[in-house]
């Protein structure tokens, strides 16, 4: 029965890593950027939710909308007047413009909340459903719906509103888009800030799972890479199944190698599918050129 | 005829690589225009810079008597002017019908979108019935149909395409450009860049000459087809 | 018969997915002969000269260089055998100097000299398309036609046998079409076979001996260059049957 | 065809030039490195370190710039090398009784093989995903450490202290970087002038064209990518010595990755000297952040990055071949935005 109910806790994790990678594919396929700020940017949502529960005792998933919005303002800020600077240079420079900013954002949050672990629990944490003599909390098929309802939310998004067209027809071809009137600076802004407001959003969500402090991003950011790759660069029903998929894979490893191997298992994961089979399942043609 | 477009002595480049020299030439309203020349003389780098793509060094650009040299491509295209690229570059992961209404992104009046939207699918019937196709998998001449559908839907009042033949048949090539000549017809002025030389200038009123980034000839089509140098080199006998 | 010709190509096709690029094309090189390769856009040219420098790979066929078979061996070994190639749209180091693109192809080519001979030969290059007043500077500052002649560069320094030029022409005026025409028939005397794909006929006609033509990737004529000009296939195909009513019209601008 | 010999003398007499200005360079060289071998007795311990870390970081920027600058492969995760040398000669050492110079050897033997295993398949990849897919492997690699037993998990581990008096044991440290910065700046300027470094530039402006040329770019891109892993390796194996204790997070840390990336960037990738200049300028800068901004010293960090990347995309050496000006900085920004 263990692995049953291991499996199944794997799909829920699962679902908060499609959420978390979702995000971090839409900003890499639209402006080919790839954000290492990506996991504190969750983790500072998650802390903007600690705070509204500490100080008003507001119910994490409440506080999603404001982690959301809170991200969307900073995100937009930061492309329009950071990152549109530099986007067009080499993968060297936007790797290392992100990692700065993510120096950054690390250090500002352990000036503001100091390094001690946070963890979100809600009044009703401890309570569950039970199946025979699998229990599966509340919490946690709180956070796999509201994890791939943001997720189809996007997806929606992209499929049938203006905006989210211009978005997806920048992905393709910046030039043709600019062609047929798209402004690229403005979609730019705009798509790095719904990918903050995606990574803001799931940061209660990360805090009811796991406990957290400023330094966990860099893994999280990682966690992402490896969905996306898995699922496919731009496909968010890619992300959807890398993430079930990764979180299934990590959560069946315990098993076999003990608690300890998860974010090994993830990263092995990673070098075995970039050199079998860089696309991933749902990917365009893998982002593969080296802008000089 | 009123002009609808003026370049005056633009000289442009990349970063070190000057491409376009002193280069002038006007296109009246509904005029249908041809730039002519071979691989690399520097006709694309005119097309960039005449839709904003590209800043130029020297030189001004004006739109019904309008300066819009720093303009840049999303304006211009609001103002009436929209170029089909060349290589076709289709949003090519997502359907001919989303590339379309792509094509009205800067439009607001969704009555005027949908009557031009139809006025394509007339123009080019074969994309009739592949509205919901991934644009990727279309044929060579289906996506150049599609791109030049896109350009339409902006609804504009001077359309630029850019090696209309390239990578095509030279039958469909051929009903290609008879379907721009319906265009023209219907008032929108046309400039179009060409390598196939023959082709194109059957359908064109007036026509330039580029060589080396420079203009080193122009006039009406019939002269040109008469003339013996454009015969020698750009005729293939 | 793969014993006397310098290049043999035979049966050769390519699938790319559903689409046939290429449909059973052979053709032979003899030594010291300039072959013309034309045909319409998207014919197939390209996609030949990938094949024969290794950069593809045919779906079916055989090539032999001096009867040795050399289909499916990997670029830098068929370019080792001499076998340079330079491409549609130039390909030179651009953070490199002119001095040091042509000097790559001298260390890696076909001859491994003495340093001392390699300057010497590079600057003779160099000298040779008239490049040495900007040996020092970085490709990125030329001109698309100056890019070429670094390409062309490159390969002469590699002391191929064989040489493919994709549209090497292209964007030069009258002054330096005639230039470079001295300057293949110069490398062609010495020795070298040259495989042309060009689009300006007058170019075809005075510089190659024999023209192959493709057309949708088949192979539909082989013969010197006037007599495969009147091919009724050729002029149908390439030159577009619209070609056809305006000629006849007005008594043919055939020459 | 005749050579115009009026202009082949000029070729030669430039040829004279440059040779004389790099004999000039040479006795420089020499002279600095007779003047730093006499710090260990003429400075403080402080600053013997700080100078110590300087030689460190320029090796380590010197070594990335093998395969990230000269051969254009961004290998973001290269500290993997950095912790792996560190791990194999602390393990040789404090394990196995191996004396200092074995426990190197072994480091660097181990980090070149690792690099040329890894680089088979890795180096398929370019541009983001070779970069993150390096990534990964340090982090694949840190959490391996951290779980094995024999590499001691978490606590790490704890070398045999060094005898001799502190002055002394600064004095040995101090020489170790310099010759491991010696090696591999050595090795770039002759990598800088030899058919195996042509071959790498070709592979970096344009990987295609270079196959075509008759470059083995596979042979040579691995060949590049295991000369780079063994020299960091190495200079891992006298942090470890030289730190007496390793764990996990300290020698697999991505901050040391970036550091020394950014100092190959900022002093100019694919040159010779410029990674020395940059390791010298970014740690320069990071000891004045450290004794005026305590708290915020990495934050500082992480905006000099953020600084030195709009500003100075090309890096020092891309000014100093145009004019240093604000009007070629301001075209930088230029070229780079949207």
């Amino acid at each position: 029965m263990l692995t049953l109910e291991l499996l199944i806790n794997g799909m829920l994790l699962g679902g908060l890593y499609a959420c978390v990678a979702v995000s971090f594919s839409l900003i890499w396929g639209v402006m080919n950027l790839i954000n290492l700020a990506h996991g504190t940017m969750i983790v500072l949502g998650a802390y903007v939710s600690f705070m509204l529960f500490r100080a008003f005792g507001l119910d994490p998933f409440l506080s999603i909308p404001v982690a959301a919005v809170t991200l969307f303002l900073l995100g937009y800020a930061l492309q329009r007047f950071v990152i549109n600077l530099v986007v067009k240079g080499s993968v060297f420079m936007t790797l290392i413009l992100t990692f700065g900013f993510n120096l950054l954002l690390v250090n500002a949050l352990l000036a503001i909340f100091t390094a001690d672990t946070r963890a979100l629990t809600p009044s009703y944490a401890g309570l569950g459903v039970a199946f025979g003599d699998i229990r599966i909390s509340y919490v946690r098929l709180g956070v796999f719906a509201f994890a791939l309802a943001l997720t189809y939310l996007l997806n929606l998004f992209l499929g049938h509103t203006r905006m989210g067209q211009a978005i997806k027809a920048t992905s393709f071809d910046q030039e043709a888009a600019q062609l047929v009137g798209v402004r690229i600076r403005d979609i730019f802004s705009l798509t790095f800030a719904i990918g903050a407001a995606l990574a803001g959003a799931s940061g209660p969500l990360l805090g009811m799972l796991h406990s957290f402090s400023p330094v966990v991003g860099g893994t999280l950011t990682m966690k992402a890479f490896v969905v996306v790759v898995l699922g496919g660069l731009g496909s968010v029903p890619g992300a959807v199944l890398g993430g079930l998929t990764l979180g299934v894979v990590e959560h069946l490893s315990t098993l076999v190698l003990g608690s300890g191997y998860q974010d090994a298992i993830s990263f092995l994961s990673l070098l075995v599918i970039l050199i079998l089979r860089p696309t991933g399942f749902l990917g365009k043609k893998f982002y593969a050129e080296l802008k000089a | 005829m009123s002009t609808l477009l003026e370049v005056s002595q633009v000289s442009a480049g990349y970063r070190d690589v000057q491409i376009l020299w002193d280069v002038s030439l006007r296109v009246g309203d509904g005029e249908s225009v041809a730039v002519l020349g071979a691989n690399g003389v520097g006709k694309s780098t005119l097309l960039k810079t005449m839709a904003g793509l590209l800043r130029p060094i020297r030189g001004r650009i004006r739109w019904k008597n309008q300066d819009i040299t720093r303009v840049d491509p999303a304006a211009r295209v609001r103002l009436g002017m929209c170029l089909v690229p060349e290589g076709k570059r289709l949003f090519v992961g997502m359907t001919v019908r989303e590339n379309l209404l792509m094509g009205a992104f800067a439009r607001r009046n969704g009555v005027e979108v949908r009557r031009d939207l139809e006025r394509v699918l007339i123009l080019f019937p074969a994309l009739r019935d592949k509205l919901h196709r991934i644009a990727g998998t279309l044929s060579g001449g289906e996506q150049q149909m599609c791109a030049i559908g896109r350009g339409l839907m902006a609804g504009p009042r001077l359309l630029f395409l850019d090696e209309l033949s390239s990578g095509l048949a030279p039958a469909v090539t051929e009903a290609l450009l008879e379907a721009v000549a319906e265009i023209n017809g219907q008032g929108v002025a046309v400039v179009m860049v060409e390598q196939d030389v023959m082709a194109v200038l059957s359908h064109a009123h007036r026509a330039y000459l580029i060589e080396g980034g420079r203009i080193v000839m122009e006039g009406k089509s019939a002269d040109l087809l008469a003339n013996p140098l454009i015969k020698k080199n750009y005729l293939a006998l | 018969m793969a014993g006397t010709s310098l290049l043999e190509v035979r049966g050769v096709s390519k699938w790319f997915g559903g689409v046939r690029a290429l449909d059973d094309v052979s053709f032979h090189l003899a030594p010291g002969e300039i072959l013309g390769l034309i045909g319409p856009n998207g014919a197939g040219k390209t996609t030949l000269i990938n094949i024969v420098s290794g950069n593809l790979r045919a779906s079916s066929g055989a090539m032999w260089f001096r009867g040795q078979a050399i289909a499916g061996l990997a670029p830098h070994r068929i370019a080792g055998l001499g076998i340079a190639r330079s491409f549609q749209i130039s390909k030179a180091f651009l953070g490199m100097t002119v001095e040091e693109n042509v000097l790559v192809g001298a260390l890696f080519g076909t001859s491994n000299g003495r340093s001392g001979d390699r300057k010497r030969d590079v600057y003779k290059i160099l000298c040779l398309l008239g490049l040495e007043a900007r040996r020092r500077d970085r490709v990125h500052a030329l001109n698309v036609a100056d890019r070429k002649k670094v390409d062309l560069g490159r390969s002469l320094a590699m002391k191929p046998q064989v040489l493919l030029l994709d549209e090497l022409m292209a964007g030069l005026n009258p002054v330096e079409l005639e230039a470079l025409f001295g300057l293949l028939r110069e490398i062609n005397h010495q020795g070298v076979g040259l495989i042309v794909i060009e689009h300006v006929m007058r170019v075809i006609v005075s510089l190659c001996h024999r023209v192959i033509v493709l057309h949708q990737g088949q192979k539909i004529a082989d013969g010197p260059p006037v007599q495969v000009m009147h091919n009724q296939r050729v002029i149908e195909a390439y030159l577009g049957a619209k070609y056809q009513q305006s000629t006849a019209g007005r008594g043919g601008l055939t020459s | 065809m005749d050579v115009k010999t009026a202009r082949f003398d000029t070729h030669v007499w430039e040829e004279r030039r440059a040779s004389a200005r790099r004999a000039v360079s040479w006795v420089l060289l020499v002279v600095a490195a007779v003047s730093l071998l006499a710090a260990p007795y003429a400075l403080s311990a402080y600053w013997v370190r700080v100078l110590t870390t300087i030689f460190m970081y320029g090796a380590l920027a010197s070594a990335i710039n093998i395969i990230a600058g000269f051969t254009g492969y961004p290998a973001f995760g290269h500290v993997v090398f950095f912790g792996v040398g560190a791990y194999t000669a602390a393990l040789a050492i404090a394990r196995w009784g191996w004396s200092f110079w074995p426990g190197t050897v072994l480091a660097a033997a181990v980090c070149g093989g690792f690099g040329a295993i890894a680089g088979l398949p890795l180096l398929r990849l370019r541009g983001h995903y070779f970069a993150v897919a390096t990534l990964g492997m340090n982090e694949a690699t840190r959490a391996l450490v951290e779980n094995f037993g024999f590499t001691g998990g978490g606590t790490g581990v704890i070398l045999p202290s060094l005898r001799g008096s502190i002055r002394e044991i600064n004095a040995l440290f101090l020489v170790l970087m310099l010759g491991v910065l010696a090696a591999v700046v050595g090795f770039s300027y002759w990598l800088s002038r030899s058919r195996f470094g042509y071959g790498c530039r070709a592979i970096r402006y344009d990987e295609e064209a270079a196959a075509h040329c008759g470059i083995p770019t596979t042979r040579y891109k691995v060949a590049a990518w295991t000369i780079s892993a063994s020299f960091t390796g190495t200079i891992g194996a006298i942090y470890a010595y030289w730190l007496g204790y390793i764990e996990p997070s300290v020698v697999f840390d991505m901050n040391i990755a970036v550091k020394f990336f950014v100092m190959m960037l900022l002093g100019g990738a694919g040159t010779v000297f410029g990674p020395l200049l940059g390791a010298v300028l970014v740690e320069g800068i990071g000891i004045l952040s450290w004794s005026r901004f305590l708290t915020f010293h990495s934050a500082v960090f992480g905006l000099i990055i953020v600084a030195v990347i709009i500003l100075l995309p090309g890096g020092l050496a891309d000014l100093a071949s145009h004019r240093f000006s604000l009007r070629s900085l301001l075209r930088n920004v230029q070229e780079n935005r949207v």
